[in-house]
């Protein structure tokens, strides 16, 4: 069989969240790896949550937020962007594949790029084979 | 009767002990010397003065898991873990470190309240003791003669083992240590002389130099009693301590721990971690108060814990004056200064 | 230990056709806490929502999921169903399956395993959610309007006729705005004043209104329902007390100063007022233009100021005012054609821009309403340069949407009040309004020559000095056109207000990429704003003609009543609360928050949120080091569980 | 030419007694003797007479910016700063943890400490290399010139060069060392926070055991915590008793930290620290 990587999927609220059901409204096929869970904006992501995930066996991180300047609390996705930017940073150094972690600005009317990205980040995530650095093993 | 081998052969010793079952010896990492579980026989070296990390671990381990449960399911169907100890030797351990196991013993055993993991533990287990080099002078910080420890006294070791020149002379303190040494056939016996060497180093290691002040246990535990409330004094001892916990950690006597429940999907584990007096949620209760807050709070705890209350409970100090947290401490604090000047307060 | 009941919706065929529902629900029943878990065909019917009111009394119930359709469609139909039974809305968990599981595969293997590691998540969460309340609070019901043009004219006027009291704040010493500037306005050609003076006498008359001109805005506090709004008043030297408006002042003022009504055309004395028809008919002493407060002498004023009005010693003064709701209405400036040399704007006397040409038809304008140069000629050509600086990626992308038609305005009382030849110079005619195609439609008629290309450059004619050429290149032959005029008109962008920057920062709004307001919408919300309580009305938004700025004023006054009108206002429940006893008084939440609802207490040393103020969006939360912040429904416990959830299966 | 340290020893005591004396501050942080001349300690003066004790040797390497926000607000506090020290009082400051008119900053200028555990020099390998303090009211002593400038990060080169799976190796096993004591948090002058986000139930952020993850989340967090906050005194890693070297990870983050963002830790009162700040051109190009 296959390697079926487990993604965890962030998405905001306002975009990419509504992105993602657009895609569906539109019934886009797209792979079945990501669960996403949602919050509000981008910016509510703690850098530990990234971490965790890893943790918990996620083999890819994707993250959703609105297009810069179109955040829905005006600013929340320009701090996202650097705080996101550093997690990203601190991982490479840790040693894990940054690949796996990966940010995109998907905007609600943006169905379709919604299930370009998960498709190729699915596909990316496969290439790069299970997540066994951080995984926490009993 | 005194027994012999060389310090050539200490893998050959070593291995013998692995077959029979753990070792624990001393082992050079990058930050100092530490008691490891021994997979390679070569990995045994003498050549230390004391390990960074306490060998407490081997008796009180850092994490010691106690029940597996799942979530959501009954208390009935958690499972207890239960500890399948092989024999274990502790191998190379100072005079002043074994006779924390013996103070340890009174907490964990020695009141009717028997801790079952430390005790389970204790049993399984072989110390070898070893005598500090009297040829060298001893460390700064070490202060073990002020709580009467000679630097080679046997007491509480099983095996106690002193090094002479390339030669290790091995002596079994109980019977358990005894025996142990006649089935160890790669020993030979030692000559007369040696046997007279032993002795004398025993005695020679009583008079053996640390920094020492006059301690009489109940007078300090009374004094410090006395200064509880003077927090001028206490103050000023812990102006510049930062409240982590690496003496606590490092001690061989410190034995505060917490109960945690750690969990993962459905499968949890309560576990015992080491905690310390240091830490912020050491004190911190349900309600959200915590009677301990202050820097000085916290060390004029820690400090009483071993001088005055542990005297109290149990007629002893908890404190073997390896002088480990001395050395380790990020600020140079030193307990045995602040003692000394308790005492003149 | 909580009690969930698990609901597995089909829709139809819409999920059970990708989703095995019964085996969903199956899967559910062996999650740990979950007491009920069942599958119907349509969960957001009636009968569907009654098994679950049945079920909440049944089994008693304190969490429920939903495993149907997005949250975004139904989250809000299945809180009313816990309402109804007795249980707090927030205990509400909606598994979305149909959007992001069933419609989006054609694998049902799949389709179900995404639905139970989906639900196994929802699962993790639900016992952890806590019940939520939103807070009531009081609501002022007084209203403050900033910006005293047409836009907010109008929304003053349609607030106070419904009973409330409304501040209207100007920073210029009249009310009026641009509009007043105007001569005529297109299409109908009627004239400005005839239809402003009246508006602006009705809100100096009306009871209702408070008009605070040359005011700013200084300070805002507070949120919806309950702003403290601090005012500058500038100092006038004039008390507006005891000045009964006979204006002796400004006829014996020997100070001169710029008139900003005339686009500086002509000056206009140091005590004056803007205009003759200017709200309230008081003046003010221009500071820089008076002699007494240049070189200590002159004094005039005073001497024949029988009511004893001229003070000046007089300060800026403050005052703290309490709205329920505050409506921007700033306006619009035009762009400084200066820096495009090109034009030669500022460098010929002979090219001006757009409201100076309103100035120069105006009958109480610099020429008395007589179109002539700077030099008293009479322009025998005239080209009106349209998209200047506007719809350019140089400069501003937008279209400033009026220009066309005012141009075409131009070109009519061009040809009304002198015997030149106009030629219009213009990207695209826009006309998109009512009665704007026939407008076109007239001036065309007018013998007005339309030159399709963009105006390049204006240069002093060679031969004729008094003479400027324009460039262009008339796509629509092809040709370059080369053309002696003598006077140029500059179309330029219209831009926000200079001053958009301070009124942002005050009132918290956002501004697009030009610096216009942003709307909280763009179309389903185009007047309000992302701080809850502040709407936008006019140019300040977007450019705009008149109509719909009235339309859009009128608009935000029904807006600023749908507020006032409460006593009682809820507020939004997933907002964020710090835990004082984590707090490490590092204050990032303050520093970060876009709507200032963190605020830092010096005494306690630890940070405190308005839950008027917040929007839950969670920023606070994930900034806070030592994870004080609960970012309510979204808190880190829940993200964490949510997540260990999710990546069980 | 450098002053040695007995010369700003001698103005430390002397300053330290003037500001105590004329009461501009209640509260002098400067080092005292420890239980040798190896182990001197930070030492709090209150009065003019505490000044005697105060000594300076190239042993005082602790930062003692750390101890500033224990005092009350409006305490009027001299602090004896060294280079990276004056950085954290900056950073401090931007914080608003302190106040620039509460502080007397006395500026250490010093070359050639040594970390008291191995007796190694400390340069720009485990700290950010700077002698000079960058903020200061008085400087005991002259500035420190002529030493090489090198790059605080150069001395990451190594590990950036890494295959990522070694380098993983390589933080796991020093990460695996932990025994959670806390140490380089308490240690660390930026890290103020009480309680730790690891010290609390509810989330339980990182397991309290000792194990791989639970260190690797806690250290993980820490990091990004301090990014555009740590200024590399080094201070957590001479703390470990384990000797994790935490000053790498920090050094690599407050360089990438800089490449993004175009701002070092520490060194202007009026910066914003970089993650809670942003520039609305800020690019994507830093999320890739």
């Amino acid at each position: 069989m296959s390697f079926e990587p487990k993604i965890l999927g962030i998405a905001c609220n306002w975009c990419t969240y509504t992105g993602a059901d657009l895609a569906g409204t539109t019934r886009l096929q797209y792979p079945q790896n990501l669960r996403v869970v949602r919050v509000m904006c981008s910016s509510r992501i703690n850098p530990s949550f990234i971490f965790r995930a890893f943790q918990l066996g996620a083999d890819g991180v994707l993250v959703g937020g609105c297009h810069p300047g179109d955040c829905h609390y005006n600013t929340g996705n320009l701090y996202a962007r650097r705080r996101l930017a550093v997690t990203k940073k601190i991982l490479e150094f840790s040693g894990i594949e940054p690949e796996r972690f990966r940010v995109e600005w998907i905007s609600a009317s943006e169905g379709n790029r919604y299930a370009e990205v998960v498709t190729e980040f699915t596909e990316q995530v496969k290439q790069l084979g299970p997540q066994t650095k951080f995984k926490i093993s009993r | 009767m005194l027994k012999k081998t060389t310090i050539d052969k200490l893998p050959d010793l070593a291995a013998h002990l692995m077959e029979q079952g753990t070792l624990l010896a001393p082992v050079q990492e990058a930050a100092g010397f530490n008691f490891q579980v021994i997979a390679d026989a070569k990995q045994v070296d003498l050549n230390f003065h004391n390990t960074v990390l306490s060998p407490k671990a081997a008796f009180f381990p850092q994490m010691e898991d106690f029940v597996r449960y799942q979530t959501g399911k009954s208390i009935l169907e958690a499972v207890p873990v239960e500890l399948n100890l092989k024999p274990t030797f502790l191998f190379g351990v100072r005079p002043c470190d074994v006779k924390s196991f013996t103070i340890m013993d009174i907490h964990f055993s020695g009141t009717g309240l028997v801790d079952p993991y430390w005790q389970k533990r204790r049993q399984a287990a072989t110390i070898f003791g070893y005598a500090f080099d009297l040829d060298q002078p001893a460390q700064a910080e070490e202060f073990y003669k002020t709580l009467g420890i000679g630097a080679a006294d046997p007491d509480g070791s099983d095996v106690f083992m002193i090094r002479k020149g390339g030669d290790l002379l091995l002596k079994g303190v109980t019977l358990k240590g005894e025996k142990l040494l006649t089935q160890l056939s790669l020993l030979t016996a030692a000559s007369a002389d040696e046997e007279k060497y032993f002795e004398d180093y025993i005695i020679r290691g009583r008079d053996f130099k640390t920094r020492f002040t006059f301690l009489a246990d109940k007078n300090i535990a009374k004094k410090l009693e006395d200064i509880f409330h003077d927090s001028d004094f206490w103050m000023k001892v812990s102006g510049a301590c930062l409240s982590c916990g690496v003496c606590t950690f490092v001690c061989p006597n410190c034995y505060c721990f917490d109960i945690c429940d750690e969990t993962l999907f459905s499968q949890g584990i309560r576990r015992r971690v080491w905690d310390a007096c240091m830490f912020t949620d050491f004190t911190l209760e349900a309600s959200g108060h915590n009677p301990r807050t202050q820097v000085f709070q916290k060390l004029r705890q820690k400090i009483k814990h071993k001088y005055s209350y542990h005297v109290r409970k149990y007629g002893v100090i908890s404190c073997v004056g390896c002088g480990r947290c001395t050395k380790h401490c990020p600020v140079n604090i030193d307990i045995f200064s602040i003692v000394e000047e308790a005492m003149k307060a | 230990m909580s009690r969930i009941g698990v609901f597995v919706c089909h829709c139809g065929l819409n999920i059970a056709k990708t989703v095995r529902v019964s085996e969903l629900a199956q899967f559910a029943s062996t999650l740990p806490d979950v007491v009920v878990a069942k599958d119907y065909k349509f969960m957001c019917s009636t009968p569907g929502q009654e098994m679950i009111a049945h079920d909440i009394k049944q089994h008693r119930l304190d969490r429920i999921i939903v495993t149907a359709c997005s949250p975004l469609m139904h989250e809000q139909t299945f809180r009313k169903v816990l309402a109804a039974s007795g249980l707090n809305q927030y205990l509400l968990t909606i598994v979305n399956i149909r959007e992001q599981v069933s419609w989006v595969t054609h694998d049902i293997e799949e389709g179900t395993a995404k639905a139970k590691a989906l639900l196994n998540g929802a699962v993790y969460r639900s016992r952890l959610l806590a019940p939520l309340t939103s807070r009531v609070i009081d609501v002022n019901d007084d209203v403050m309007v900033v910006g005293g043009g047409i836009a907010g004219i109008q929304a003053s006027l349609e607030l106070a006729n419904t009973g409330k009291k409304v501040y209207l704040v100007e920073k210029n010493s009249t009310i009026g705005g641009h509009m007043a500037q105007f001569d005529k306005t297109f299409p109908t050609l009627d004239c400005s004043a005839c239809i402003l003076t009246p508006k602006m006498d009705a809100v100096l008359q009306h009871k209702n209104i408070t008009l605070m001109t040359y005011c700013e805005v200084s300070e805002v506090k507070g949120f919806i329902g309950n702003f403290d709004v601090t005012i500058r008043q500038k100092a006038r030297y004039v008390d507006h007390s005891k000045c009964n408006g006979c204006l002796a002042c400004t006829e014996k003022c020997p100070g001169k100063g710029l008139s900003e009504w005339d686009e500086g055309l002509v000056n206009r004395k140091a005590i004056h007022i803007p205009f003759p028809q200017a709200v309230p008919q008081k003046p003010v002493i221009d500071r820089d233009a008076c002699t007494f407060f240049k070189k200590g002498k002159c004094r005039l004023c005073e001497k024949v100021c029988e009511h004893k009005a001229i003070d000046f010693d007089q300060q800026d003064t403050f005052t703290t005012v309490k709205v329920g709701a505050v409506i921007v209405a700033t306006g619009y400036d035009l762009m400084d054609t200066k820096p495009l040399i090109q034009y030669g704007y500022g460098k010929y006397p002979g090219v001006y821009n757009a409201l100076e040409i309103e100035r120069l038809f105006n009958s109480t304008g610099p020429t008395g309403g007589k179109v002539t140069l700077r030099d008293g000629r009479e322009p025998k050509a005239i080209a009106i340069l349209h998209c200047i600086g506007s719809r350019d990626k140089n400069h501003y992308e937008h279209c400033s949407r009026v220009c066309c038609m005012y141009s075409l305005k131009f070109a009519h009382l061009f040809k009304e009040k002198t015997s030149a030849d106009v030629y219009q110079f213009y990207i695209d005619m826009r006309a998109a309004g009512k009665g704007y195609e026939e407008f076109y439609n007239r001036i065309i008629e007018e013998d007005v020559k339309f030159i399709r290309g963009k105006g390049a450059r204006v240069s002093k004619s060679a031969e004729e000095p008094d003479r400027l050429i324009v460039e262009a290149e008339d796509t629509i032959t092809g040709k370059f056109v080369q053309l002696p005029v003598d006077m140029v008109v500059l179309s330029p962008a219209m831009i926000p207000r200079s001053d958009t920057e301070s009124i942002k920062r005050l009132f918290n709004l956002s501004t697009d990429k030009y610096g216009f307001f942003m709307e909280r919408h763009p179309k389903l919300a185009p007047l309000s704003t992302m701080s809850e309580g502040i709407f936008i009305a006019g140019v300040c938004q977007s450019p705009k003609d008149i109509p719909d700025t009235v339309a859009q004023a009128n608009g935000a006054a029904a807006e600023a009543l749908t507020i006032v009108e409460k006593d009682k206002l809820e507020l939004e429940a997933t907002t964020a609360m710090v835990n004082p006893a984590s707090c490490c008084g590092c204050q990032n939440c303050v520093r970060v928050c876009p709507y200032g609802a963190p605020a830092f207490n010096e005494t306690k040393r630890v940070s405190e949120i308005n839950e008027a103020l917040c929007k839950g969006c969670g920023l606070c939360a994930s900034v806070c080091p030592s994870a004080a912040i609960i970012a309510r429904h979204f808190t880190n416990d829940q993200v964490l569980a949510e997540m260990e959830g999710l990546m069980e299966f | 030419m450098a002053s040695s340290f007995k010369q700003i020893e001698d103005k430390l005591k002397t300053e330290a007694k003037k500001l105590l004396k004329t009461g501009q501050v209640s509260v002098v942080l400067a080092y005292g003797k420890g239980y040798d001349d190896n182990h001197p300690m930070p030492y709090i003066a209150k009065l003019p007479s505490d000044a005697d004790n105060i000594v300076f040797n190239e042993y005082c390497t602790h930062n003692l910016a750390r101890y500033l926000v224990r005092y009350p607000k409006g305490t009027k506090i001299a602090v004896a700063v060294k280079a990276a020290d004056s950085r954290a009082v900056i950073q401090l400051i931007q914080e608003e943890k302190v106040k620039r008119e509460d502080l007397i900053l006395l500026g250490l200028p010093a070359y050639g400490m040594k970390n008291s555990k191995t007796g190694e020099i400390i340069d720009s390998q485990t700290t950010c290399g700077l002698y000079n303090p960058v903020l200061y009211d008085t400087l005991l002593g002259e500035e420190v010139h002529g030493q090489p400038v090198v790059s605080p990060y150069d001395v990451l080169a190594q590990y950036e060069a890494m295959d990522k799976d070694a380098r993983f190796e390589f933080w796991k096993k020093e990460f695996d060392k932990c025994i959670r004591c806390y140490a380089c948090r308490k240690a660390c002058p930026m890290c103020y926070c009480d309680p730790c986000f690891i010290d609390q139930n509810n989330p339980r952020w990182g397991e309290k055991s000792p194990q791989s993850h639970g260190n690797l989340m806690y250290h993980l967090t820490r990091f990004h915590h301090l990014a555009g906050r740590c200024i590399d005194c080094g201070e957590c890693s001479r703390a470990c008793p384990v000797d994790i070297p935490l000053y790498l990870f920090h050094k690599k983050v407050a360089k990438e930290c800089e490449e993004m963002f175009g701002q070092a830790s520490g060194m202007r009162i009026d910066d914003k620290p970089v993650l809670v700040n942003f520039r609305v051109d800020d690019s994507d190009k830093i999320l890739e």
